[in-house]
């Protein structure tokens, strides 16, 4: 059953009122998981309408394992599609609805009276094919049921194993979590990449949730206002964004703006530090902090809530960067405690609420940060 | 919701809304009451009667067949495509609902007439339209199209274009697309527009009236009764006509309310 | 979806289409466009064919201004209330669009008629129907008020029932709720529903015919036109009607289209 | 600007084709932050809107400051109503919307016109006022627009000038910041709470996000199919949960159900120990783990997530329960890590992205686990 094309993108531009697309360039390999992530409305459902043959493009090309199909009709391209809706047909149980496709390429009408025999066996060939798929989902007990009983996750999952059926060359997922609830969300989440890790179809999904994307994609492309803005693995772009917007869309909250200068030590070693741009109205005191980077002159520096160390007492750590600050404000977000400590800057940590407990903190208490240079990301 | 309904305004509503319902259905109660059973049996017997009925039933059966061909690939279009000039498609479509229907039948009268282009070169092929059961067709047809192509179209654009592009992408062509999943899923309006388009073109007079007087449908018929002999004579026929509507008419409501459930 | 179209399904369906609406729209079009200007005008200068067109117009507007204050509390108790019996009243409603109006015209005269009982009391404050203006506008009530109450139902619909209530928690009687949030937030759908009525009971013949012959409303004098004179003597006043009903339909769905929009 | 009530609901049943309450009692005492926490469907909008006088009970009373309103009309309660979709008044631009309650309280038609002065007075009077709460909410710049060119959260903002501008005894919030994206739903939350601080109004905020719930409320009650199952601080409810249904609402993993025994340890003090109930089947290695508690009997056992230590080095503390155990599964959601451990009973806990990487978590890794006594939770 396995079966997965490469699928090559090449100055795709596409127009249309809801949204437009600009000089989109992706070469996705056979058998990836390749997520492309990015706000609501940034075009990305266009995106896969437009690889499906829904859309025409303004300009570019489609490729799919070399071969141009920019031009060829939707129902050509053996592309599976699956909607954040689900789009299950009301009208078809749920076998139904998976066989939609098998049924399609049967010879019907006076094909099927002809030769009457084969398509006996066809139908038996085909109650197969839906049944090994309804079991991979685990939904072979819902096959007679209406679409319309089924819980969302169950929808999804029927989604799924109908465009799963016909063996498609790539899958296209739009938005295929976002519908559900967290917990259904979860399973379904953990479903996809069993099914990816079994089939290894080429799949493209599409998602604004960074923790799905971080968790499902080979690599993830982040999208904004129709361009590709960063194409990476998942510890690239959580690590390295490219530019604020993907920083601030993967939940990096330590963005400061500032110029990279260079040092030399006592032992001779140069190295680089980032003085911050807020502080140098304090000349004498030009707060600034040790990074690794190749990078000079004005630059952007960001540093993950959770790397930076947190305590009531001064740490002595192999941590290169050391503050003092008091704490700004406490948000309680259950699990997770967000810390605001002004240090001159404000920095945002992230702690426990055992921590927390066991720190005392409060709002105005005096704390020690401290975190790597390696953990500062200039950009 | 129900308690928000012990308010005086409720009330006041409740019985200005009462005077209207009752303006309507105190009229045709009293018809159909006042009338001897027995007297409409017999009415029922004569054959003038029974043909204008069965002429009046099967004329309006032929004009929602004729419509049902091609108003619901037009309904299917407007419903899905995007091209200039839509709009006035649409104001088209709704047109005879306004227009006055023996002004309708002039009209028709002008482009079916005998001495008119089309008229004579129907009559080429021994169809005339002018006093025959295919200008009752055309006249019904024209007064009672625009009731099938908006329910049809409602019933099209009801249907989420998703499932269209899914069926796309899994191997159906646009035709095959349209026969599984678009027309299957608005059948419930389509068929109810048929039922609402009969029984529009059951009570068509006007245009009816000038176009073909003769053969007699049964709204003619009853107007015959009434100029020629005066109300009594014609109130068995009125009392049939309005029990024959008010049947398909339940049949009708019967047909949208499965839909919603 | 632009690109969806180029495809052999869709070229046939406009095909089958456009046969539709060159049905619907060649006889209007050549009625108008065969009368010649000057005989229309000398046509609308007669006194005859002005008072028909004025009264047709006047009783049509005083039909839609009676059926506004009792129709549209209805229609926002259909929208909003829930109770048993809904459905009945419902279906009452729109029983006119299915009944003849040859048969309504004849259940009219049985109620109103100078022998009924209505007719009679009516009479003694000096008001009679039969073949007389109130008549008219009686008759042009009951064929239309469906359009006026199904069109302000579905605007009431529209509004959010939240809105009701959060004006209540900000201190609004059920009275101002009403007032300041339902009925401007449905007035588009019942403005375009009294536009709708009022054109449709420009277009009534049947039902008045029955009731009031005299005076003559327009339609009912074209008719008359017709059948003493014959094709070419009807023909202006056909013109003139079909123009005058365009126009109104026209207003109706522009005001419609800014409501889209 | 003070102006707040007491809310007391007693014994209250609601029947109504969509939602069911029963026997609802809720003491909100005057100026408190009282938080409903419910799934979708629990009844939660119905109670809100029965409190607001919008539907009438089957049963029961409801108490504002004592007096009963069970009966009185919704226009007369002067409570303020926050819908989750906002539901502003689309024919009316932002200071109408606003207005409205004001404007409704102000003479109309005949007593408008005889005393013409005072009516004029009283327009400043209600432009002062809009102007006061919309500048208090920072949306004073936005009076002239009309709400649907507002973002979402803009108009949530107007919904609550709108409600707070009539100064209502009890402002009741349904869902208020479900509809926001994750960005404007924590800043308009901060609001929430400035807000109450500043005004200190009796407020009824219902929810279906426990981290909402815990940021916001003074104090929760959790409700499930239309009854009340838990109420308490939210310290209360993520520490105690009463039943399994809170638990795993509030996100308590590690659930387990098993019987308290008692045990004398050498010193001769008694120390109370829950035996799984998983592991009876191995009779003679009965795993257990020692617990505060006064329950006796069979209970269950949760522990939270981020209760437990993860160390790759067997662990020497004060906790009191140690396991041994191998990483099954490492689910990545971005900043968190969610680690299951089987040791036997699979424990989930919860790390960094950090800490993982500097433990080099894998799946199959061999990993111990500490927690304390006072971190079981028995219900």
């Amino acid at each position: 059953m396995k079966s997965s094309g490469a699928v090559q993108i090449r100055d795709l531009w596409v127009d249309l009122r809801e949204f437009h697309l600009r000089e989109i360039d992706l070469d996705i390999a056979a058998g990836e998981y390749f997520v492309v992530l990015g706000p609501t409305g940034a075009g990305k459902t266009g995106l896969l309408e437009t690889i499906a043959g829904l859309y025409q493009p303004q300009r570019g090309r489609v490729l799919l394992d070399g071969e141009e199909i920019t031009h060829l009709r939707p129902e050509r391209r053996g592309i599976g599609f699956v909607y954040q809706a689900y789009a299950l047909f009301p009208h078809l149980n749920v076998a139904e609805n998976i066989a939609f496709g098998l049924n399609i390429q049967r010879p019907s009408g006076l094909g099927k009276l002809i030769r009457r025999k084969s398509a006996q066996e066809n139908e038996v060939d085909i109650a197969e094919q839906v049944d090994e798929v309804s079991r991979m989902l685990a939904i072979d007990h819902l096959l007679h049921r209406s679409p319309k009983t089924l819980s969302g996750g169950e929808q999804q999952r029927v989604a799924l194993a109908r465009a799963l059926v016909i063996k498609p060359r790539v899958l296209l997922l739009d938005e295929p979590l976002s519908a559900l609830d967290p917990e259904t969300r979860e399973s379904l989440q953990r479903e996809l990449a069993r099914v990816h890790r079994q089939l290894g179809t080429t799949t493209l999904h599409v998602t604004h949730d960074f923790e799905e994307a971080v968790a499902l994609g080979d690599r993830i492309a982040v999208v904004n206002q129709g361009r590709i803005v960063q194409v990476g693995t998942p510890e690239d772009i959580f690590r390295r964004p490219a530019s604020e917007f993907v920083a601030r869309f993967v939940g990096v909250r330590n963005i400061f703006a500032g110029a990279i200068a260079e040092e030399t030590d006592e032992n001779g070693t140069g190295a680089k530090t980032f003085i911050f741009e807020a502080s140098k109205t304090v000349e004498d005191q030009a707060l600034k902090m040790a990074v690794v980077t190749d990078l000079t002159g004005a630059v952007q520096a960001s540093i993950r809530p959770e790397d930076i160390i947190l305590s009531r007492e001064p740490i002595h750590s192999s941590a290169r960067n050391c503050f003092r600050g008091h704490v700004m404000e406490i948000a309680d977000r259950g699990t997770l405690i967000y810390v605001t400590v002004n240090a001159p800057p404000d920095f945002t940590c992230v702690i426990t609420r055992r921590s927390r407990e066991e720190m005392r903190l409060r709002e105005g208490a005096a704390v020690h940060l401290a975190f790597k240079a390696s953990a500062v990301h200039i950009f | 919701m129900r308690k928000l309904f012990t308010n005086r305004m409720y009330v006041l509503f409740a019985l200005l809304g009462a005077l209207l319902i009752f303006f309507v259905a105190w009229p045709l109660l009293r018809t159909v009451t006042s009338s001897d059973p027995t007297i409409i049996w017999e009415t029922l017997l004569e054959a003038e009667v029974r043909s204008a009925i069965l002429l009046t039933l099967y004329s309006s059966a032929l004009a929602t067949v004729v419509a049902f061909f091609f108003g619901v690939p037009l309904a299917y279009l407007l419903a899905r495509a995007d091209f200039p000039g839509k709009r006035l498609i649409e104001g088209i479509v709704d047109v005879p609902i306004v227009v006055p229907h023996s002004a309708a039948g002039i009209a028709l009268l002008m482009v079916f007439g005998r001495r008119s282009l089309l008229g004579r070169a129907f009559g080429l092929i021994g169809l005339k339209f002018v006093s025959a059961a295919p200008g009752i067709v055309i006249a019904m047809l024209f007064v009672s199209l625009s009731f099938l192509v908006d329910s049809a179209r409602e019933g099209f654009e009801a249907v989420n274009p998703r499932l269209e592009r899914v069926a796309r992408t899994l191997g159906a062509s646009p035709w095959q697309t349209f026969w599984r999943v678009s027309f299957p899923l608005a059948w419930r309006s389509i068929l109810s527009g048929m039922i609402l388009m009969w029984a529009r073109g059951l009570s068509e007079f006007g245009a009816v009236v000038i176009l073909a007087y003769h053969p007699m449908i049964a709204p003619v018929l009853l107007y015959e009764r009434f100029e020629s002999y005066g109300l009594d004579y014609a109130r068995p026929v009125a009392t049939l006509i309005i029990l024959i509507c008010l049947m398909t008419f339940v049949a009708l409501r019967l047909i949208a309310q499965e839909d919603r459930a």
